[in-house]
């Protein structure tokens, strides 16, 4: 297993699950537990079996110690989603409660080598204040359309048209035998397809392009064709979705890229994992498209624009509270609107020339839990109480009874007031 | 016995002696008489290293140090990650059972502690921050308790590894929670709840904790908010806000499948669509006093979603019900019948789960069969209303005896009618017949007659044939211009000759200019029945060929919107603007024409 | 001027430029075929040119025909699919030419 | 009167009516292509059509582009020999059209 000095320059070479895997099939001690341990996780009942079979337990306790529990796999690697069925094939034992979220099988990626440049120039650009300030279209052009632009050089390029169309088309193509507007499958993998094949300077830019008008955000929005690869009927709940999500390996493999790339647990200095990482964020959402869980702009607005995975909240009965907080690592998310604002400044077309190459060692996942707070920090401290809404101590105390803002843990009422009283 | 908290959050220092309490875990009843013993347990993997520096003390669930941690604790959690795949995070988990125990396989949904182990020594009372003495570093997982539940403690906010950092300090935690059963215990560092909640009072109480930090000179107050939440669980009826009947009258729709009346029964219980498999508050149907017709007939379909409560935006569940035909009704079906319908809260507890809705139907025979025919489509009055039943049109001979010769004309003119249509079309089906002078003006009466029951309605129909019919008739769609187009006789063409349709719009449009047999029913985005027999007669409704220029494709067939004029041969059609007469004088030229002409003029009166 | 020979020039335009009556801000690369295929004559050619010329008038056949390869795609470049004004997506074949041939 | 479509037509004439400067009285039987291909075109077509309306003048081109598929021989006749008036032998290839295509 590579090097656990964790300085942050240090480059381990990660081992993939493809080559762990024939390392283990070479070795008769390993090969058998890794069929067993297969075998734990087919069927429905995988949960007993993995808590009371003692030969699964037996396969796991070997396999701990093989070459399989430390692999990775390279993001866009031949033979990703082989790669990703033989990590999960160990890990998916391991995730303790089933509910808890899952570590990337992908490899970690580099800190970002200037983060100071992202928080001053997130700052100074009035990034952090919700309206995109410093993005502006030269005066010359009367109806600048920065989405416009993208696909106007996507389809001077070749191998972006090509890829582009193919998408396209596939997306927008009626399926007659089931008389449905399109194939989602079929669409998913034609989007897949795209992202993966497409240099990301024009995938990017179509996905994340800054917009200042109705018609571009539109646009944006119509990127990724969403009649057919986002919006179905009904709506499920997101943790509904969230589970079905985890059955397949390639669309587990990616949210978990997402949460450790784009999720920052609270009270942290820079608003993204990997030291403002922006890139990595936009890489592992971009990927989460063209999965069950793709996310996509809600609505064309472009001054407060919302990214959502096509799901509710409503019906979670007693797991409400848990499904909010998984919607807004979507909806709420400051790493991923930071990142996608920074994107429209171009800045981050200066980190690529600093060459912030993923794959070095520095594990800086932030140990996130399941908080059900918000990124806020929990306490600092203010002079005066905060103004209690409704005048008196309402049913919740000097806070809005309405139950909902429970959830959307609302900005005032998170500042725990210190106030120096000077005896 | 449960946990009202998932996730429990602190942190360990190098050098913390042996006994160091760390975290308090609670555990809420569900019974009065349960007594909660804690256990640390570890599930299908191995048991982890780190297990055995910890001791959970089985009745006050307090996690303590049972040693002092080594630097090379440190060095050995990091280097072989035991049973955690992020380093430095030490993972354990804890379940409460009601009785002693000796297993150690966690049972499910174990709670987990996270320990963040740093390779330091514990900070000095001069340099620990305020919050740092009086709440957990990250510790925003909120408490859930189950509404109606026993009173007991939920949460220890003294944060017990800073004890005794500051000695001389003294801290003390007030809450504010506008709940009177929500507040401190006497020792003043654990949230207890007092008396059992109810959800449908409130699902969540948002309390301000307040931490005082009083040292010699200085007192400090640390705020911070908690939310509490409550759960549900099935402790109210259903119950029916207004009426529980409705009068459902079926006449002209009589299809299968058509839903009737609504009726709407209400529940203050939530009602989960996660995970999908749920059984809680399940709701169960059952048609009463039916006989045997009903049965056969109809079907209650219920559906069901949340809202929430006008006062206090408390969610709930509304149920609706509709009728629905199981299958098609018979023209002449007369009948009244009242539907019962019982609905059963299968997961309420109490005597009164269930609601009895009432369905008054009555349904109206269709008695009256009248006529009306167009040219090209003939139609039982009324019949696009038509729904649930069909009618079938022929063509009969006037008069029986008539000569085999002159019988030999009829087969001239023909009557179609697709499956589900309730239109018949009239159609040319022998043109050799049409050629024989006798065969020049037919009279033919055509019969509609209802399926089931057989009922029949008839009328006259008078055919003229006019010029000569030898000709070879091609596809009126061919034509690109409208002079070729009006001079044309196309197939099809109910009125002897093609007809141009001009289009106005610019760009694409569903108003695309071209030459159509009748343009009453071509194109009209619908491959009709004698369409259908001939795609050349009507290839904009009907074609599966390649369409050139700039169109777009009706749904599984025809051109829905072209480009300027769309015309079609055999293997292809083709939507192009008409040759665009050349604006030989914009506005900007004739401006400056007519400023030269003024000018011009003005020079010559001065001259 | 040496005649320019049959080959693919690129040009370009937006899709609503192309005339085909969508109404799109995209820009699309056109390629087409143009120049001369005087080179390719065969005998056939030369035998048309007489017969336009006075061979058809003699014998009273009025048809018109081609005396010259005429400068063609021989492959078009694959479908393009664009978004139009009216945010709605659309798909055309054969636009472009891929290489041209006489 | 409708459009031809492009087909093979027939013409009997003698040698030198071909106009290919050989002297003989022997006759030939000569195909050729003539007729419309309009049901031919593409997309391509009618965009080169528009383009050579008013598109290539808006975009400063002078390019002289084909908007319609030609009627041409898909394939020759074999090779054609003959004596002339000064008997001597000669052999002519490509001179008619075997089958005709847009």
């Amino acid at each position: 297993s590579p090097s656990t000095g964790s300085g942050p320059g240090a480059q381990p070479e990660w081992v993939d699950c493809i080559q762990a895997s024939d390392m283990c099939n070479q070795n008769p001690h390993c090969s058998s537990r890794y069929r067993v341990m297969r075998q734990c996780l087919v069927g429905k009942e995988k949960e007993a079996m993995l808590d009371n079979n003692r030969e699964c337990q037996a396969a796991l306790e070997v396999l701990l110690v093989s070459p399989l529990y430390d692999c990775r796999c390279k993001r866009g690697m031949k033979k990703e989603l082989q790669c990703l069925q033989n990590y999960w094939t160990i890990h998916m034992g391991l995730t303790e409660g089933g509910d808890m979220d899952d570590s990337s099988p992908y490899e970690p990626v580099a800190p970002n080598r200037h983060p100071d440049a992202f928080r001053l120039a997130s700052i100074s650009s009035g990034m952090l204040t919700l309206a995109p300030k410093g993005f502006h279209c030269p005066d010359a052009e009367r109806n600048c359309n920065p989405c416009l632009d993208a696909a106007k050089a996507c389809n001077l390029n070749n191998s972006c048209k090509k890829q582009r169309s193919s998408y396209i088309a596939t997306c927008s193509k009626e399926d007659p035998n089931k008389g449905e507007t399109c194939s989602k499958k079929r669409c998913h993998k034609a989007l897949r397809m795209f992202l993966d094949r497409v240099p990301t300077e024009y995938s990017h830019r179509l996905l994340f392009c800054p917009c200042q008008t109705e018609g571009c955000a539109e646009r944006r929005r119509q990127t990724i064709v969403p009649d057919c690869s986002y919006k179905d009927k009904e709506k499920p709940n997101c943790l509904e979705l969230r589970k079905i999500c985890r059955q397949d390996s390639l669309c587990r493999s990616r949210l978990a890229d997402y949460l450790v790339n784009c999720w920052m647990a609270s009270s942290s200095a820079s608003t993204c994992p990997n030291q403002d990482n922006h890139q990595a964020c936009l890489a592992s959402y971009a990927r989460l498209i063209g999965t069950e869980m793709t996310p996509n702009y809600v609505d064309s607005s472009f001054s407060n624009w919302t990214i959502s995975p096509w799901c509710t909240c409503k019906g979670s009965g007693n797991q409400e509270e848990e499904c909010m907080h998984f919607l807004r690592t979507f909806t709420d998310n400051t790493c991923l609107r930071n990142a996608i604002q920074a994107f429209g400044y171009g800045l981050d077309n200066m980190q690529n020339r600093s060459g912030a190459v993923p794959g070095t060692s520095a594990m800086t996942k932030a140990g996130w839990d399941w908080t059900t707070g918000t990124s806020e920090p929990p306490f600092v401290a203010i002079p005066k109480y905060p103004e209690p809404r409704d005048g008196g101590l309402g049913k919740t105390q000097g806070l809005p009874e309405d139950h909902s803002t429970c959830l959307c843990a609302n900005i005032w009422a998170l500042l725990p007031g210190l106030a120096l009283a000077l005896v | 016995l449960y946990f009202p908290q998932n996730d429990y959050v602190e942190t360990v220092y190098v050098g913390q002696p042996a006994g160091t309490p760390i975290l308090q875990l609670h555990a809420m009843l569900d019974q009065d008489s349960e007594r909660p013993h804690f256990y640390l347990c570890w599930n299908f993997m191995r048991r982890p290293n780190h297990i055995s520096w910890f001791h959970l003390d089985v009745s006050t669930g307090v996690l303590s140090l049972n040693k002092t941690l080594e630097e090379s604790d440190f060095a050995l959690s990091s280097e072989k990650r035991s049973g955690v795949n992020r380093k430095n995070l030490l993972a354990l988990h804890a379940m409460v059972l009601p009785s002693t125990s000796k297993t150690s396989n966690c049972i499910s949904r174990a709670p987990r502690i996270t320990l963040d182990f740093v390779n330091a020594t514990l900070p000095t009372c001069d340099r620990t921050d305020m919050k740092e003495l009086c709440f957990p570093h990250r510790d925003t997982s909120n408490p859930h308790i189950m509404e109606n539940r026993f009173p007991g403690a939920l949460r220890q906010l003294r944060r017990l590894t800073r004890l005794n950092v500051c000695p001389n300090y003294t801290i003390t935690y007030s809450v504010e929670s506008g709940l009177p059963s929500l507040r401190l215990t006497h020792t003043g560092s654990q949230l207890v709840v007092t008396a059992p909640l109810d959800r449908e009072e409130s699902e969540c109480y948002r309390l301000l904790l307040v931490c005082t930090v009083q040292t010699e000179s200085v007192i400090t107050k640390v705020e911070t908010s908690l939310d509490v939440f409550v759960n549900d669980e099935d402790d109210n009826a259903p119950y029916v806000n207004g009426t529980d009947s409705v009068d459902v009258v079926i006449s002209f729709n009589r299809t299968k499948g058509g839903s009737f009346g609504t009726l709407f029964v209400f529940d203050r219980d939530l009602t989960p669509i996660y995970p999908v498999d749920q059984t809680h508050n399940k709701y169960v149907g059952t048609l009463l006093n039916s006989d045997p017709w009903s049965d056969k007939t109809f079907d209650i379909k219920g559906s069901f979603n949340e809202k929430k409560s006008p006062h206090g935006g408390i969610r709930e569940t509304v149920h609706n019900y509709q009728l629905v035909l199981k299958r098609n009704l018979h023209v002449n079906e007369n009948r009244t019948v009242q539907l019962d319908y019982l609905v059963n809260d299968t997961s309420y507890p109490g005597v009164e789960g269930t609601v009895l809705l009432h369905f008054n139907v009555t349904i109206y025979p269709y008695v009256n069969v009248s006529y009306s025919s167009q040219v090209g489509r003939v139609c039982v009055e009324n019949c696009q209303q038509f729904d649930g039943f069909t009618v079938t049109y022929r063509l009969e001979v006037p008069d029986r005896n008539m000569s085999a010769d002159l019988q030999s004309c009829y087969a001239a003119i023909a009557v179609t009618q697709a499956p589900d249509e309730l239109y018949g079309f009239l159609y040319v089906n022998d043109t050799d017949a049409l050629r024989r002078p006798e065969c020049q003006d037919l009279q033919y009466l055509l019969v509609a007659q209802e399926d089931h029951t057989q009922q029949e309605a008839s009328t006259q129909i008078h055919i003229q044939l006019e010029g000569e019919g030898d000709k070879q008739f091609l596809s009126c769609a061919r034509n690109r211009w409208r002079g070729d187009c009006e001079s044309a006789q196309g197939l099809g063409a109910t009125s002897g000759r093609c007809q141009w349709r001009q289009g106005t719009e610019k760009g694409i449009t569903e108003n695309y200019s071209t030459c159509s047999p009748d343009l009453r029913t071509c194109p009209d985005s619908f491959c009709d029945a004698v369409e259908r027999k001939d795609a050349s007669i009507c290839p904009q409704d009907c074609t599966k060929e390649t369409v050139v220029g700039g169109h777009e494709l009706g749904l599984g067939n025809g051109i829905k919107a072209g480009h300027g004029t769309c015309h079609c041969y055999p293997e292809k059609c083709v939507c192009e603007k008409e040759d665009i007469e050349e604006v030989i004088c914009d506005d900007m030229c004739k401006t400056i024409i007519a400023t030269s002409l003024l000018l011009s003029f003005v020079v010559s009166i001065l001259l | 001027r040496r005649p320019k020979l049959c080959s693919v020039r690129e040009l370009e335009l937006t899709v609503s430029e192309l005339g085909l009556g969508y109404e799109s801000d995209e820009t699309v690369l056109l390629r087409y075929c143009s120049g001369k295929c005087w080179a390719h004559r065969h005998n056939y050619d030369i035998t048309m040119q007489h017969m336009m010329q006075t061979g058809f008038r003699k014998k009273g056949r009025k048809d018109k025909v081609s005396i010259v390869p005429c400068c063609r795609p021989t492959a078009f470049e694959n479908d393009f699919s664009f978004l139009d004004n009216k945010s709605r997506y659309h798909t055309i074949q054969n636009v472009s030419a891929k290489n041209c041939g006489c």
